[in-house]
């Protein structure tokens, strides 16, 4: 009976993976990026692995979504050379 | 090879991929038993050693060598990172507008930044207690210094974070870690072998024998390493500008 | 610097050092000597980098 | 199967889906606000867990969310500044009853530790969580008023 919250971790772990996957616009799923790794930690704590749950939470919560972010934002100021979308 | 066979080649490799993964989920052991071979033994060495938590024994004790291979890549990737995004010949740099952040935000980012990096000098301190250790505690501190950029603005973050001391600590940190490894050798041991400091009492800062100071040194190269990865993203994304040539 | 700045930087930085060191005393589990000097030099790097976040935002 | 584990499940599958089903659907402004919304609402599912498994240090789990999931959404906030300016993102209800939430559950944990450093820490991890999560949802809505518009 205690598995069944591992059901439920594993199920919305599944789900959030999917919707990454289904979505298509880097921005967008860098959002659901986010809540998925929030689901995995999750998943690593009901697995009562939570030294992995750590370092999903620390590099998952706010070093990936920042990355993702530079990388889109550095793109996509690349072509418009107009300066509109930069930060300057 | 036209679309069909590579079809072909496809379905049967797929198919025998799928026939081994089968066949080896239905040897695995049950779900949730009572019988791990190998973690009984790591749990036996580690509390022989007097660690509290076994990952952090297996990580910095019973495979401490994997560790030291873990943070090459790291310090590889970082170093890889830094040549790529360099300020090539073509682009300049142009000073960002300083940005304007809510009042409310602007305090919260001042206040969590000192309570995150704690907590981050926690998680690294307490690795070999309980859950968490360097790489944990490092990536934590390292976001902690960031929120400089996202409460305030890039010249801020500029003025807290010397990029240089940063590089050099990376390195420094990778070497200590390497100097405890070989701090053994003299003494009649193997490289990475937990015998050089007594083990201490259990459940206690001190124990654990060399755990704790690699768990700091990992911490230390994560940190160093996390900001000056963020800061050559941050100087792409922020300050350097291709030449447009208009 | 003139003296009562240098005071106030230094009762920034100690009030802050203060608040760290209570924070760091709740999150742990037993508390011994060495728990006291790990968490009051964590507590000085806090509040050493709170007082310098503080200046970069509002100096300038 | 503990009462503790129970209520954590059903705020992680309550909580955790409806963000998931927000995140992935909408506008960009519903999503960011339910990006915010999965960090707060797991923050106390995870103090739920570290209770109904009995380990006290399952709470630093807990303790790190609530620090870095706001931080999460800074990054959002203030990299979409210029999108989400146009049309900011307000969600009072749903924010305040996920701060409800949490408060709720570090209270009837805090009553369940009794006095003592355990409690300071669960109302710290309180605070973070609940603080962080106002914090966040102002930043999303002209939180950035001066950033990205050109």
């Amino acid at each position: 009976m205690a598995d069944a919250v591992v059901v439920i971790a594993l199920l919305l772990v599944a789900g959030a993976a999917t919707a990454a996957v289904v979505n298509r616009d880097p921005v967008r799923q860098a959002l659901v990026l986010s809540v998925l790794g929030t689901a995995l930690a999750v998943l690593f704590t009901v697995d009562q692995a939570p030294d992995v749950g750590l370092s999903q939470l620390a590099v998952g919560s706010a070093l990936t979504p920042l990355l993702i972010m530079l990388a889109v934002r550095k793109v996509r100021r690349r072509p418009a050379e107009s300066g509109e979308d930069g930060e300057k | 090879m036209n679309p069909r066979a590579r079809l072909w080649l496809v379905v049967l490799g797929g198919a025998g991929l799928a026939a081994l993964l089968a066949a080896a989920c239905l040897r695995l052991p049950r779900f949730g038993g009572g019988h791990h071979p190998y973690g009984d033994r790591a749990v036996h060495a580690a509390l022989t050693r007097h660690t509290a938590n076994t990952i952090a024994s297996v990580n910095f004790d019973q495979r401490a060598f994997d560790t030291m291979g873990e943070m090459a890549i790291l310090f590889a990737a970082v170093l890889g990172c830094v040549v790529l995004l360099r300020q090539a010949r073509d682009e300049h740099r142009a000073r960002p507008r300083p940005a304007e952040v809510a009042p409310p935000v602007r305090r919260y980012a001042l206040v969590a930044l000192p309570v995150a990096l704690v907590t981050g000098l926690y998680v690294i301190a307490h690795g070999q207690l309980s859950p968490g250790g360097g790489f944990q505690g490092g990536v934590v501190a390292a976001t902690a210094v960031h929120l400089m950029y996202l409460g305030a603005d890039y010249a801020a973050l500029e003025r807290v974070r010397p990029v240089e001391a940063f590089e050099a600590g990376d390195a420094l940190a990778a070497s200590v870690y390497l100097v405890l490894g070989l701090a053994g050798v003299p003494a009649g041991t193997a490289f990475l072998a937990n015998t050089l400091l007594p083990y201490g009492t259990f459940d206690k800062l001190s124990s654990g024998g060399t755990v704790p100071l690699l768990n700091a040194a990992i911490g230390m190269e994560v940190a160093c390493a996390v900001v000056v990865l963020l800061a050559r993203f941050l100087d792409q994304a922020v300050e350097i500008e291709e030449e447009s040539g208009k | 610097m003139k003296a009562p700045a240098t005071l106030l930087a230094v009762g920034e930085v100690l009030a802050w050092w203060a608040a760290l060191l209570v924070l760091w005393l709740t999150l742990i589990s037993t508390v011994h000597t060495l728990e006291w000097v790990v968490g009051a030099c964590a507590a000085g790097v806090g509040a050493l980098a709170a007082r310098a976040g503080r200046r970069a935002v509002s100096d300038r | 199967m503990n009462g503790w584990i129970l209520a954590a499940a059903v705020v992680i599958a309550a909580g955790l889906g409806t963000s998931l089903w927000g995140v992935s659907t909408g506008p960009l402004k519903r999503r960011v606000v339910a990006q915010n919304l999965s960090n707060a609402i797991v923050c106390p599912g995870l103090l739920l867990l570290a209770q109904g498994y009995g380990r006290t240090s399952y709470v630093d789990l807990a303790l790190i969310l609530a620090l870095l999931g706001p931080v999460g959404t800074l990054v959002f906030a203030r990299l979409l500044a210029g999108e989400l300016a146009d049309d900011p993102p307000s969600a009072r209800v749903p924010t305040w009853t996920v701060a409800a939430v949490g408060a709720a559950v570090v209270l009837v944990l805090c009553a369940v530790t009794g006095p003592g450093r355990a409690m300071v820490k669960l109302l710290v991890v309180g605070a973070l969580v609940v603080g962080g999560n106002l914090i966040a949802s102002r930043a999303l809505s002209h939180g950035f008023p001066g950033v990205d518009r050109g």
